[in-house]
């Protein structure tokens, strides 16, 4: 233990940040393993110091984060989609714990040690239906989704959007399984579309890209990068990288100014959150036409010139 | 009758339990009993409710392991608890309660457990081809194909006399074997068992029907509190020797004088309901109306139409001269029917209440709670007067009424009826598997009722127990009722011959 | 092997397997931390620590005890009456949607009208969610069993539906959730700044309401026949369809209570994963109470315990909280044998 | 297209037989279990053991069917530890049930966890492939739909003919229906309802873990926590929808896949947009209750399902 209280800037340089994760589904869900790897990644930097409850339910959420707050932690990470208010009040009882937590609501001003944040890569995703859109023959391209959240529901629509501009007669076959994890259902679900004439499937969920694998179609990977997996299926995928908000946040937390802030713009493509994998082993397969019309929108993009829209609705089949 | 067969050259005995102790807890159900078992030789087992029979015959079938003593069959100890080796020694057990798949058919029942398990074939037409046979050799008719739920109590006894033979046995236990037989069927059995002697089997029997101990067996053996207390040549004997060691003690039959009839409490016209057609019927306050007749005849159709719990489909019902217009078992218990059912462990108690909760069973909303709230103090105290008054043995009114013995749980029923000063009893078979001891109890109290005023319907298969207690007899066939005789009016064979269903054809 | 009931149990007999078990499942833990690399030896002070080893902890442990002691009743309502009801879950549910529904500004009534509003709606709905597959059972002879189960996926779909339907928060940023209860429709807490609320009182309530139903009603005496034989019951004149359609109003609504005090307690609103299991927990707690409704408080105060303290304990030294999970089981299913054995010996024969 | 030419397809009832098959698989199990009278709801956990560890074994060197082994071992030793509490110790079967289910995830997932602490997504394996059985394949229709699926499809057809022959035919099927309809017949017979019962329990839920594993290697090439997603209480429901019969069972089985297939294709089309697909995924439980109430009410429930047996007592 410190037996001598010194300023806390002076410390600021060597301090190693003892940081949590809460997450409410294993750390193998893409959403939430974007946020690990940042923290693995920041771990072996040696920045902090990271440890983490998995699959945590929410009615227990509260109390694990009292448990960290307790324990010592100088930041807690996670997602409070589903306890905004007791987070709330969980992170009043302890100003001094950095909170960093994915929320579909904004800071609050009078909290100043909760900032929220949420995987805004729309601008990725919609590169990446630009990309669908000019490989999509049959003009048919199907969706699968675990649940119409705000953030799949966003990232599909800018992905049609991507696609729509390519090709402005595609038609989209859009299905919700009902569940973060279950592949085969996925999978079937995605071979129902590929029947239906689709070739070329939007991978939201494990077992999407399977089937494309399978049929022999196109898929187009979301949040991770899958193409490794399948090199010949995977065209291109709308990476999230967490990294600019975790380090933004660590960065802050160190320095003594973490106060009340929205980090979702961390995920725009400008500052780095989000990127469209390398195209790897599709590299010289995509038309011309469409990748000059990404390299374009790219500029425009991270030079704040052009906008992706964000629309949180549930998209529809069209 | 005399018995078939002498079993009287002593050789090795085919079976012998020596110096056989069983505790259950703090009851002794078996004390040192020792006995011997010749070829061809017929025991009776006689004893009061719970005297320990079904005990002793547990343990020499390997169903019960004793504490002390042992069991040989033909010179060779058993394994105790293993009721295969008993099978397998030729030792074949009839229980007192079935143990009958019922869903499964005839011919699976019997030959369950005789195959290999690993055999590949249940080879049916060979099982049932042999179960024809037997069945042919010792008059056990009955279909291989037949379910088992869809027969009869006499059926299925032959299917376990069946299952035994099936496996050759050379010794047969047979507990209470005729309790639940009508008088034909119980003859059919004996003829049955009569062959199987002649051909060297050996069986203990266990009755409470001292007539039939007499018919069939060559020695008693009397149980008193788990001891063996008298041992008799059947031919040296007589009834009313072994009803007093039985009970230790002298046992007088109820007296039923006659009496003027009361007026009609209920009356039946052209009632039809179930299995019961247009049935006539008069039940008088202050006289016993017995229903003789094979089981299975519409009685149940009949009984359950009183007490409410089938609804009349054509005809008429009268309570004391009015048709209620609505009917079920709670108007029933309202008007004054009181219900000795004829099951008393399906439709009678609850095994698991203890005997205040059983003992309040039909009464508790009327007698023993207001505004839905139960009166346990009153349950008790009624409980614990049932239980003085009419001589239920139990621990207290806090026992499971499962652990009761058939007598005694029929004696709780019987005080739980009575009490209510009922004007009408249904009595159904009300003395099926009980000792004589009890069975005196039983018919003694039914012919107070009577001179109390009550009407009692007396439903029994036991003609002698009909003709001894009733004031009007009707016999039940196929549903359909017979007119009144009056008592002693007609004998035990025209009786007979209604049953098999003569006589109907003429009165319609 | 056969078992012999013990007619006067010592206090050894019953006190000492309770403890090997508890004492068996600790040592399952330690063995599985210490295979996941954590210290064996800290498993047992932490479990307790995380428990009851604070104010904090100790109100948590009853707070995760509050929705089980609601459904364990429902189940153990339901099953003594021998009506298997596996749908706690929906049932839970039902009572959610209903407070939210109701609570959410729809009635602007003061709090001392709108909670017991909101409770008796909460409860009615759950009722009526059990009642369909009664009604099923009496009526078509179909297996409740089945029935209930299947429910439970059916009204989630529902729920979901609702959450992003008609009853999704217009504030909520598209999150599929429902708008917050007006303050009145919350229920206190019951000590200031920490999370244990009056639904913890209400379900002892509850507790002791259905242990005075079951022992002293007619109703309950009418439930139990029933369960025990319902045979012998419709010959002694009980209206047994009756009751076994009262007796499914009882525990739908029990469950339902358990879903109202989560929302309006704990969460404030409704979200899809409002509860991981409850109303199949309840089925444990239930028997492990022997179906005894003050049972069911310990027993739920039983299950809570172990999974808090243990799930705390993982997390300390650094296992998967996974670790919690087993030990519940092995703590349940020991527990279970444990209680076997006070009032039976094993005998060889 | 529509709902006729979505029926006529046969690739939409070769994804039928597709989903079916674990819940075969699952289902035989359960009722091999509830014929012999023990009520097995550790059925989910068991799923999730069998998946996961038919899974790791393919990815730790073994053969496929090697998998297919382990996934059976591991659940028949679930299934060992549920007939010993519930069998011999006679144990509340619904507690005991459930804490299997509790056990066996939560085991999986530990061990998951220890086995692989850092990975991002789960290794895959190379699953089963569909095989194409000569001559029959080629049948219009009935061809692709039966005879193009993957040998674990077979197998779990294949499994409940078997289970239909041994339950109905020899005489230990007849001892295991006996146990679940009256025990005291077998004792009387001289066999051992416990080792009977406790046999049953142990194979079924056996069965139940290949089901499981069909999802890891044949449905899909990894394993993923929450996978087996509520399929094991499905079956529950399949057994009583079958009558306890092998064969209806697996009709049972077909019909609620089918309905899932069908709703996954009508989700996509027209009447996709304008009904939320919430009521799509209800429609296979929905319609298989209405099937449960519209079939007759003969059916036979196990006389002796749940009821413990100890001998010597009454
Ligand atoms: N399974 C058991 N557990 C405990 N006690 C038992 C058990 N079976 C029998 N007993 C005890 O043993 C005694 C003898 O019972 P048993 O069944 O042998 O009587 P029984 O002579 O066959 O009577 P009945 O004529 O009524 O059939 C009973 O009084 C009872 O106390
Ligand atoms: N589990 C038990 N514990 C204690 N005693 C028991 C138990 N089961 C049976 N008994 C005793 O066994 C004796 C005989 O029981 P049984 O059921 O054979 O009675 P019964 O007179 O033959 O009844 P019935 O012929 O009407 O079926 C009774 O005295 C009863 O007390
Ligand atoms: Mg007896
Ligand atoms: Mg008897």
């Amino acid at each position: 233990a410190v037996a001598v209280a010194l300023p806390a800037g002076a410390f600021a340089q060597a301090k190693v940040l003892k940081v949590a994760g809460i997450y409410t589904v294993p750390v193998e869900q893409q959403w939430v393993s974007r946020i690990h790897i940042a923290a693995v990644a920041a771990q072996e930097r040696g920045d902090i110091e990271y440890t983490y409850s998995e699959n945590t339910a929410n009615t227990d959420y509260p109390r694990v984060m009292r448990e960290y707050a307790e324990q010592g932690y100088d930041m807690i990470i996670g997602e409070i989609f589903g306890v905004e208010q007791e987070a709330r009040e969980v992170a009043a009882d302890y100003p001094d714990v950095a909170f960093l937590m994915g929320s579909s609501f904004k800071e609050d001003p009078a909290l100043a040690n909760l900032s929220v944040f949420d995987n805004y890569v729309q601008d990725a995703s919609y590169l990446s239906g630009i990309i669908a859109g000019a490989m999509s023959e049959s003009g048919k391209i199907g969706m699968v989704g675990g649940f119409p959240i705000p953030e799949v529901n966003r990232l599909m629509h800018a992905f049609m959007a991507g696609a729509k501009e390519m090709n402005p007669d595609i038609a989209f076959q859009v299905s919700f399984i009902g569940s973060w994890f279950d592949p085969p259902k996925a999978k079937e679900t995605a071979y129902a579309m590929i029947e239906n004439g689709a070739d070329l499937l939007y991978a939201e969920r494990f077992g999407v890209s399977d089937a494309a694998k399978e049929k022999g179609i196109l898929a187009i990977g979301n949040v991770i990068d899958t193409q490794p997996d399948y090199p010949d299926t995977v065209v291109a995928s709308a990476i999230w990288h967490f990294e600019p908000t975790l380090d933004a946040a660590i960065a802050k937390v160190q320095a003594g100014t973490f106060t009340a802030e929205d980090y979702g713009t961390y995920s725009f493509m400008k500052e780095g959150g989000c990127s469209l994998a390398p195209y790897g082993t599709f590299e010289g397969k995509i038309p011309q036409e469409a990748l000059d019309l990404v390299a374009k929108r790219t500029e425009e993009i991270k030079s704040g010139a052009y906008t992706v829209t964000i629309n949180d609705e549930e998209p529809k089949s069209s | 009758m005399t018995a078939v067969g002498q079993g009287a050259e002593r050789g090795t005995p085919v079976l012998r339990m020596e110096g056989i102790t069983k505790r259950f807890g703090s009851v002794t159900a078996n004390e040192g009993i020792s006995f011997s078992l010749y070829e061809g030789e017929v025991i009776a087992l006689l004893g009061e409710n719970g005297a320990g029979k079904t005990t002793l015959m547990n343990i020499l079938f390997g169903q019960y392991s004793a504490d002390e003593g042992v069991v040989e069959a033909f010179g060779q100890p058993l394994p105790a608890g293993a009721p295969r080796a008993a099978l397998d020694a030729g030792v074949g057990m009839v229980h007192q309660h079935f143990t009958l798949a019922d869903n499964l058919t005839v011919w699976e029942n019997i030959t369950l457990g005789t195959q290999g398990l690993a055999a590949l074939s249940l080879r049916p037409a060979r099982v049932k081809a042999k179960i024809r046979d037997l069945s042919k050799r010792f008059h056990l008719a009955v279909d291989p194909d037949a379910r088992v739920g869809n027969l009869t109590v006499g059926e299925r006894q032959r299917v376990e006399i069946l299952k035994a033979l099936y496996r050759e046995a050379r010794v047969l236990i047979l507990d209470e074997p005729t309790a639940v037989l009508t008088p034909q069927e119980t003859d059919a059995l004996f003829a049955t068992l009569r062959e199987a002697i002649a051909m060297g089997l050996s069986i203990v029997f266990i009755s409470h029907k001292l007539h039939e101990v007499m018919a069939i067996a060559h020695r008693v053996l009397v149980l008193r509190h788990g001891r063996l207390v008298a041992e008799r040549q059947v031919a040296e004997t007589h009834p009313q020797e072994l009803a007093s060691i039985m009970v230790g003690g002298d046992v007088g039959t109820p007296d039923v004088p006659a009496m003027p009839a009361g007026p009609a409490l209920l009356t039946l016209s052209k009632a039809s309901a179930g299995a019961l057609r247009d049935a006539d019927l008069t039940l008088f306050a202050g006289q016993i109306t017995g229903i003789a007749g094979v089981s299975g005849n519409g009685q149940g159709a009949l009984s359950d139409l009183i007490s409410g719990v089938l609804a009349l489909q054509s005809g008429r019902m009268e309570i004391a001269g009015k048709a209620p217009d609505k009917w079920d078992a709670r108007r029933a218990i309202a008007h004054g029917i009181g219900r000795i059912p004829e099951d008393r462990h399906k439709t009678g108690t609850i095994a698991d209440f203890d005997l205040t909760e059983n003992a309040i069973l039909e009464t508790y909303q009327s007698d023993f709670a207001r505004a839905g709230w139960m009166d346990w103090t009153k349950a008790r105290q009624h409980t614990e007067h049932l239980i003085q008054t009419y001589d239920v043995r139990c621990p207290g009114p806090e026992t499971r009424i499962r652990l009761l013995s058939g007598g005694n749980m029929q004696k709780l029923i019987l005080g739980r009826v009575l009490e209510e000063n009922p004007q009408i009893i249904l009595a159904n078979q009300p003395v099926r598997g009980l000792d004589i001891g009890a069975v005196n109890y039983v018919h003694s109290r039914l012919a107070a009722a009577r001179e109390g005023g009550s009407a009692v319907l007396l439903i029994s298969e036991d003609l002698d127990e009909i003709m001894k207690l009733s004031d009007t007899i009707h016999v039940m066939s196929e549903g359909r009722l017979s007119p009144a005789f009056a008592r002693g009016a007609i004998s035990a064979s025209e009786l007979g011959k209604w049953m098999a269903g003569q006589g109907f054809e003429d009165a319609s | 092997m056969r078992l012999e009931p013990i007619s006067q149990p010592s206090l050894q007999r019953r006190l000492l397997p309770p403890a090997v078990a508890i004492a068996a499942s600790f040592l399952i833990a330690a063995l599985l931390a210490q295979i996941a690399g954590g210290n064996p030896f800290a498993v047992f002070g932490l479990i307790f620590k995380g428990a009851l080893g604070s104010k904090f902890a100790l109100l948590e442990t009853l707070n995760r005890a509050t929705p089980l002691i609601f459904t364990g009743l429902a189940v153990a309502v339901a099953f003594r009456a021998k009506l298997w009801n596996i749908g706690a879950e929906a049932q839970l549910y039902a009572g959610a949607v209903i407070t939210v529904v109701l609570g959410t500004g729809a009635l602007a009534w003061p709090a001392p009208v709108l909670l017991p509003t909101l409770a008796i709606g909460a409860a009615l709905a759950g009722a009526v969610v059990l009642l369909v597959p009664a009604l099923l059972k009496t009526r078509f002879g179909v297996d409740e069993v089945v029935t209930t189960l299947l429910f439970n996926f059916i009204f989630l779909l529902f729920v979901s539906y609702l959450l992003e339907g008609p009853l999704k928060d217009p504030m909520g940023m598209g999150w599929p959730k429902s708008s917050r209860l007006v303050p009145e429709a919350r229920l206190p807490r019951i000590v200031e700044g920490l999370r244990l609320h009056w639904g913890f009182a209400l379900a002892l309530i509850c507790a002791v309401s259905v242990w005075i139903i079951d022992r002293k009603t007619t109703l309950g005496f009418e439930m139990r026949a029933v369960g025990q034989n319902p045979e012998a019951a419709r010959f002694a004149g009980i209206p047994v369809t009756a009751v076994i359609l009262k007796t499914a109003l009882l525990s739908g609504g029990l469950a339902a209570l358990g879903g109202f005090s989560e929302v309006a307690g704990l969460k404030g609103s409704l979200t899809l994963d409002l509860s991981p299991g409850f109303g199949y927990t309840g089925i444990v707690v239930a028997m492990l109470a022997l179906l005894n409704p003050i049972g069911v408080v310990a027993a739920s105060l039983f299950v809570a315990m172990i999974f808090v303290g243990a799930d705390s304990m993982s997390r300390a030294i650094g296992v998967p909280t996974y670790l919690a999970d087993i030990m519940l089981a092995s703590a349940l299913l020991l527990m279970v044998l444990a209680i076997l054995f006070t009032k039976f010996r094993v005998r060889r024969d | 297209m529509d709902l006729f030419d979505i029926l006529l397809s046969a690739s939409f009832w070769a994804a039928a037989i597709r989903i079916a098959s674990p819940l075969i698989f699952a289902t035989i199990g359960e009722l091999i279990c509830e014929r012999a009278g023990v009520l097995n709801l550790g059925i989910e956990g068991i799923m999730v053991a069998g998946a996961f560890a038919g899974w790791i074994s393919v990815w730790a060197g073994l053969p496929l069917w090697g998998g297919v082994a382990v996934a059976l071992l591991v659940g028949m030793a679930f299934g060992a530890l549920h007939s010993v509490l519930s069998v011999p110790f006679g144990l509340s079967q619904h507690v005991v049930g459930v804490g299997i289910t509790l056990l066996a995830t939560s085991v999986t997932f530990y061990t998951y966890r220890v086995v692989l602490p850092e990975v991002s997504s789960p290794p895959k394996i190379q699953a089963f492939q569909p095989y194409e059985i000569p001559l029959l394949s080629d049948i219009p229709l009935l061809g692709p739909a039966l005879f193009s699926q993957t040998p674990l499809t077979y197998a779990a057809f294949v499994l409940a003919l078997i289970t239909g022959l041994v339950l109905f035919r020899t005489p230990l099927g007849l001892a295991v229906r006996a146990a679940g309809e009256n025990p005291s017949a077998v004792a009387a017979q001289g066999l051992s309802v416990t080792a009977i019962r406790m046999g049953a329990v142990i194979v079924g839920s056996g069965f139940m873990a290949v089901g499981g594993a069909f999802l890891t290697m044949s449905a899909f090439d990894s394993f993923f926590f929450d996978m087996v997603g509520g399929r094991g209480w499905i079956c529950i429901a399949l057994v009583v929808f079958g009558a306890w019969r092998p064969g209806k069972a697996v009709l049972g089985a077909i019909l609620f896949a089918a309905f899932d297939a069908l709703q996954i294709r009508v989700q996509q089309t027209s009447l996709g947009t304008v009904i939320p697909y919430q009521i799509f995924l209800m429609m296979p439980y929905v319609l298989s209750i209405l099937a449960l109430v519209l079939m007759s009410r003969s059916a036979q429930v196990p006389a002796a399902l749940m009821v413990p047996f100890n001998k010597g007592t009454r």
